[in-house]
């Protein structure tokens, strides 16, 4: 089957992600912002508040794949955009890397923040 | 003998010979209301010349590597009487050969068909010769197309536009021929149909010069080559086995997926051609494809 | 120095062709053009290309109606191999992938054209000449064969034997415009003219600037007799202000034309009472002129063509870029108001002499397209005929060339057993003014060996251009224009002896005043200006020997109308016209036209339609 | 492609007076792109006080004396916060938008009203946005 596959190019796939992220976002990003600001007004956020949401495993397991989808769309659409100005050879592979471990920092952090309003004990 | 036909020859030889003839005396009548008619027109042409709206101010971008004075990119500019009907390439060409036959563009059709001449005109790319004068505000700044060498005055470096053209295979490949030597390949007319606009690319490198992917990744395909490749990808006598091939052709690293959907590359067409659109059914396409194999 | 087998001028359909051709008879070919292959004249054909592809159709038929269409002063082999052998060539351009219009069934469709027995004429949408050209410029990017795009060819390279029919060409010589510099292209087995029209000959024409016939010119000036230049076709319906052409299929489709009286004058005042609009063209030329002529025109200039009888979903579906022609370059909606036209010249039946294979008199010199003379068309050349030409005999010249065995042509060219001198006295002086001047001169080669020849010529052309650049003088486009406008005014649908005679003095002026002709832009960059200039010479040239036919035919054939001789004669007239250069004094001779075909001889008939 | 001779006024941001409804959609697109991660970067590193704040005590949180707490609160007392949310808003409403208009033209959905859709975006955008200032807005003063 490895010759098949050569048929697709992560291109494609990245291009395919990056609008199955988009329609996940659009949806989460709006109830997002309709639950903290509207719902909940900015000046009434506390740690009672958050963490009362965090506990409840849906909410928690939205936020994390929420999360994910976000760093992914937007660092994907970062690069993608860098290459389409002309990013090259070495300088290319650098950036994916550094954007790579920028991605994994910023998911890591946002993951141990959620077990901390959670109640888990791994932060 | 006679292969002609008779009333014509009589009658014509007849308006020659005889003045009083029904024609001569029509005609006189006909040459008095043009004559008259010029007359008006002369006047208001000289109203306008007073009210100084018969020429147009044209801004030519001038540009040449090797003479003296030129070297240093400048605007000229030309005074064009104007006439109806007028398109930038007229005005050109009036101004070439009346001012200044250094003034150097390409050209040849005249009528839309040969792309030579797509240029930057008032900030957009367009074909000089399919530009109408009266459509245009005034002064007419003429440049070259935009991200592109210019090898002299209007004139631009097409090769890279056509090694992309021919990037993609842009021939037909098929291997199913039907059997008679003198039969045809059956299409149908739906099918023609759905090729026919993208069949019109006139290579005229408008669309290219009009992206701002292709200005920034200079391997980008460009949208008329992905359309060259949409026209032989959709044309069903190629067969699926092609198809395929020709997906992965615009799929590579610098194919379909570059695009934006900027839309400045349908917007210019000279022809029209839906650019974005065959660009982005490729996309989908090749989705497809990939889907069966993810 | 480049050097191949096959070196092709002109990469319209008759060079693409003739190069792949060449290029699959296993020859190694180059094609040398002055515009990029796409951008030649040919994408700006409309209407179609005949074939008799249909069981109720022959070829037979096609050859019968080509040479009644062409006043029976067409040879019959090349009308013959015509209309055999085009049925094949649109199957192939088909199989190339060419987007032909379709048929229900799913087969090319075919449409009626004027003077056809048969709807045969094939095409895509109303572009087919722009999916012709460029479904073989593709089959050559395939095939990977040379192209030298922006090149302009300046001269052949021919040996200087005194008798023409001795000569041999080695090659060409261009220049690259590009960069200015001169370079020879040696072609061993031989060399392919395929340059197209001359249309720049006259000022309101559907021809493109490109088009200035330096094919036809440099033959002519090396030795090639010209055939027929007095035929030149004047396509009845192109629009008034920039001579932009609507197509026969306009007509084809059902397409009518009104004067100013809103009469349909074909059928009303009895031009053709039997085909009416789609008589053939120059009966069309014609009578429209005669309708502006009577005072029956509007505006004094033009007639009206309308097509909107026909529906808008079906001139959508088949005639929709006539639509935009009449939009762009006449500001007419032809779905709500008819569309303006008038005569304009259209194609040069005449050109090079050659025979069915393409082969000039030149050893190793080959004409194709419609620069050549083979002759098809004779008088007069029916609509969608010249696109088949392309394919037929620039496949012919391209393996001819490329030295496959083709047989014995039917068709001679020079001066064989039956030639006849001419005893034709033209009031003014013709040919060459003054053969000092190394600026306007480019006469023959003085060396035999193929290196030699081909170096020889390069040295002429350098020295040519570098005169012209160095030197101070007058400015080519006042003279290109007089050109126009003498033979636009007065060799034009109507000619008459005297006005043909004041062309020919008007010429000798321009002649005259070419000799101060100086290039003003000193760039070695793309300089037009010089490119120009020396396209303006052959466009004298070939004014001069199109008049002197022109004047020289005393009848009425085809296309070509005089005055003082309204009828066809054929016991006198049933032969070519041809002009020899010889050297700067241009000499006129006659040899019979071939009627005797492989099918049957064509005996000549009234031409009524 | 010329990277060999620069063309000054042509090629340079002098052109934006000449760009058309997707040209300006694909910019705006990209600017609120890479807002929208930047705010994301920073997003997280502002609620990450939230794991000290875990750590701090019951007491604390029940208290809201918490870093956590504190901070956003504080910054959310800022005037200035609260507008550049409302922009944030502005930047995310425009995104998603035109993100919908992309998406529909990946579809093959919509294409000739390409520019019409882009205008409808921004007057939506703008009309969310001034509808949604009050309720930013509450509080602050
Ligand atoms: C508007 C229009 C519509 C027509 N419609 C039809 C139709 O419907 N059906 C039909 O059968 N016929 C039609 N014709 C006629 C037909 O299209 C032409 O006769 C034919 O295309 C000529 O083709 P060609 O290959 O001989 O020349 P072209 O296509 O004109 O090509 C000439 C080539 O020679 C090159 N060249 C010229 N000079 C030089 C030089 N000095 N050095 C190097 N290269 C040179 C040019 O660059 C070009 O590549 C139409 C013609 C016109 C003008
Ligand atoms: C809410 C719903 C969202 C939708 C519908 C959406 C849609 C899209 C789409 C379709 C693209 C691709 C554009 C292209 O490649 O042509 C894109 C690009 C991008 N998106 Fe989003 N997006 C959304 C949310 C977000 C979020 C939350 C972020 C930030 C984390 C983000 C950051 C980006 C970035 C940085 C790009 C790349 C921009 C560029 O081309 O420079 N998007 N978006
Ligand atoms: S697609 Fe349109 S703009 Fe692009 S080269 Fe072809 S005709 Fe020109
Ligand atoms: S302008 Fe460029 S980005 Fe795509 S839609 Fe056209 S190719
Ligand atoms: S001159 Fe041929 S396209 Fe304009």
């Amino acid at each position: 089957m490895a010759e098949r596959y050569s048929s697709f190019q992560s291109g494609g796939r990245m291009w395919f992600l990056q609008r199955v992220t988009a329609v996940f976002l659009l949806v989460v990003l709006a109830f997002h912002f309709f639950l903290l600001h509207f719902v909940h007004h900015a000046d009434e956020v506390s740690f009672l508040a958050s963490s009362a949401r965090m506990e409840q495993l849906s909410y928690y397991s939205l936020m994390i794949l929420f999360l994910v989808t976000a760093t992914f769309h937007g660092v994907n659409g970062v690069y993608n955009a860098l290459v389409n100005q002309g990013l090259t050879g070495t300088k290319r592979t650098v950036i994916k890397w550094t954007l790579v471990a920028a991605s994994v920092v910023l998911i890591a952090q946002g993951i141990r923040t959620a077990n901390a309003w959670a109640g888990i004990g791994l932060y | 003998m006679s292969t002609q036909i008779p009333k014509q020859t009589e009658e014509s030889t007849e308006t020659e010979t005889e003045p009083a003839s029904k024609g001569d005396e029509r005609r006189a009548e006909k040459r008095r209301r043009a004559a008259e008619r010029r007359e008006q027109r002369q006047e208001e042409e000289a109203e306008k010349a007073a009210a100084d709206e018969s020429t147009v101010e044209l801004k030519v971008f001038r540009y040449d590597p090797q003479v003296e004075g030129k070297q240093e990119p400048r605007f000229d500019t030309f005074h064009v009487p104007f006439t109806k009907g007028m398109t930038v390439l007229d005005a050109l060409m009036y101004a070439r050969d009346t001012y200044d036959s250094s003034l150097t563009f390409r050209h040849s059709c005249r009528q839309a068909v040969c792309g030579s001449d797509a240029m930057f005109v008032n900030g957009g790319q367009k074909l000089a010769c399919k530009t109408q004068i009266s459509d245009l505000d005034e002064p007419v700044r003429v440049e070259p197309l935009p991200h592109a060498e210019v090898t002299k005055d209007l004139v631009v470096d097409m090769e890279h536009f056509y090694d992309q053209m021919e990037a993609v295979e842009p021939y037909f490949q098929t291997n199913e021929y039907p059997d008679g030597e003198l039969e045809e390949q059956r299409q149908d007319r739906e099918n023609r149909e759905k090729i026919k606009m993208s069949t019109r690319c006139i290579w005229c490198g408008a669309c290219m010069s009009s992206c701002n992917i292709a200005a920034g990744d200079n391997e980008y395909l460009g949208p008329a080559a992905i359309n060259k490749a949409y026209r032989f990808a959709m044309d069903e006598r190629e067969g699926e086995e092609m198809k395929q091939k020709r997906l992965e052709i615009i799929e590579q690293e610098h194919g379909v997926w570059r695009c934006q959907t900027q839309f400045s590359c349908t917007e210019v067409c000279p022809k029209d051609i839906p650019l974005t659109e065959h660009i982005q059914e490729l996309k989908r396409e090749a989705v497809k494809n990939n889907l069966k194999f993810w | 120095m480049h050097e191949h087998d096959v070196v092709v001028v002109g990469a319209g359909g008759a060079g693409l062709r003739a190069a792949i051709a060449a290029q699959e008879a296993g020859a190694d070919v180059a094609m040398v053009s002055k515009l990029h292959p796409v951008r030649s004249h040919t994408g700006a054909a409309e209407g179609g290309i005949n074939a008799a592809l249909r069981d109720a159709d022959s070829w037979q038929d096609h050859a019968y109606d080509t040479m009644k269409g062409s006043d029976y002063l067409g040879d019959a082999p090349a009308v013959e191999a015509l209309c055999q052998e085009s049925p094949e060539e649109v199957i192939r351009l088909e199989h190339w992938g060419m987007p032909f219009s379709r048929e229900d069934d799913g087969r090319v469709s075919q449409r009626p054209f004027g003077g056809l027995s048969f709807p045969r004429t094939t095409y895509a949408g109303a572009e087919t000449g722009h999916q012709m050209l460029h479904t073989m410029y593709e089959q050559v990017v395939k095939r990977g064969i040379t192209v030298y795009d922006e090149w302009h060819v300046m001269d052949l390279a021919v040996t200087d034997e005194d008798d023409p029919a001795e000569r041999t060409c080695h090659g060409v010589v261009a220049y690259d415009i590009q960069s200015g510099e001169i370079s020879g292209f040696r072609a061993k087995d031989g060399v392919i003219l395929a340059t197209g029209g001359m249309g720049q000959v006259f000022d309101h024409t559907t021809n493109a600037v490109a088009n200035t016939g330096d094919g036809v010119a440099m033959a002519y000036r090396a030795g090639v007799p010209m055939e027929d230049m007095e035929f030149i076709q004047f396509h009845p319906t192109t629009l008034p202000s920039t001579g932009v052409l609507i197509s026969e299929g306009v007509r084809g489709e059902g397409g009518i034309l009104y004067n100013e009286d809103g009469e349909r004058f074909m059928f009303e005042h009895g031009y053709a009472n039997n085909d009416g609009e789609l008589a053939s063209r120059d009966v069309v030329s014609r009578a429209e002129l005669t309708e502006v002529n009577e005072g029956r025109g509007i505006e004094d200039e033009y007639v009206h063509l309308d097509m909107r009888h026909l529906g808008e979903e079906r001139i959508l579906d088949r005639l929709e870029n006539i639509l935009h022609l009449a939009e762009d370059f006449e500001g007419a909606d032809g779905l709500t108001e008819p569309m303006p036209v008038k005569p304009g010249q259209h194609y040069a039946m005449g050109g090079i002499e050659t025979n069915e294979f393409g082969e000039t008199v030149i050893d190793g010199l080959y004409a194709a397209g419609e620069c050549a003379c083979a002759s098809v068309h004779g008088a007069n050349r029916l609509g969608g005929n010249a696109l088949p030409e392309l394919i037929v005999f620039g496949k012919r010249a391209g393996r001819h060339a490329a030295g496959e065995e083709m047989g014995e042509a039917e068709v001679t060219t020079g001066r064989s057993s039956d030639w006849e001198p001419a005893d034709y006295e033209f009031g003014v002086e013709v040919g060459e003014t003054d053969g000092s001047d190394p600026a306007a001169a480019d006469g023959g080669a003085v060396a035999t060996d193929a290196e030699s020849v081909v170096g020889g010529a390069v040295d002429r052309a350098q020295e040519r251009v570098d005169e012209l650049l160095s030197r101070k003088g007058r400015n080519h486009a006042e003279i290109r224009s007089a050109v126009q406008e003498t033979m636009t005014a007065n060799v034009n649908v109507f000619r008459e002896e005297g006005r043909l005679e004041e062309t020919l003095a008007d010429l000798r002026e321009a002649r005259e005043a070419y000799k101060d002709v100086a290039v003003s832009d000193p760039s070695r960059t793309f300089n037009t200006d010089l490119i120009h200039t020396i396209e303006t010479r052959n466009i004298l040239d070939i004014a001069e020997a199109l008049t002197m036919g022109a004047l020289a035919r005393e009848e009425f054939r085809g296309a070509h109308w005089r005055k003082e001789h309204q009828e066809r004669k054929d016991e006198e007239w049933l032969k070519h016209t041809l002009i020899s250069w010889n050297d700067g004094e241009p000499e006129l001779w006659y040899k019979p036209v071939v009627l005797e075909g492989e099918n049957k001889t064509y005996e000549p008939k009234s031409r009524s339609y | 492609m010329s990277q060999s001779y620069n063309r000054g006024l042509i090629e340079d941001f002098g052109r934006w007076r000449e760009f058309e409804a997707g040209m300006w959609a694909w910019i705006f697109h990209k600017f609120t792109g890479w807002v929208l991660i930047g705010y994301l970067f920073t997003h997280i590193a502002v609620l990450s006080t939230g794991i000290p704040a875990a750590g701090a005590g019951e007491a604390a949180i029940a208290a809201g004396t918490d870093v956590y707490t504190q901070t956003i609160v504080s910054l959310e007392g800022l005037l200035l916060v609260r507008l550049l949310e409302v922009g944030l808003l502005a930047v995310a409403v425009f995104h998603m938008l035109n993100g919908t208009r992309l998406l529909l033209t990946d579809l093959g959905i919509g294409l000739d009203a390409q520019d019409k859709s882009f205008y409808a975006s921004l007057i939506l955008t703008g009309a969310i946005t001034v509808a949604s200032v009050p309720t930013f807005i509450a509080g602050a003063f």
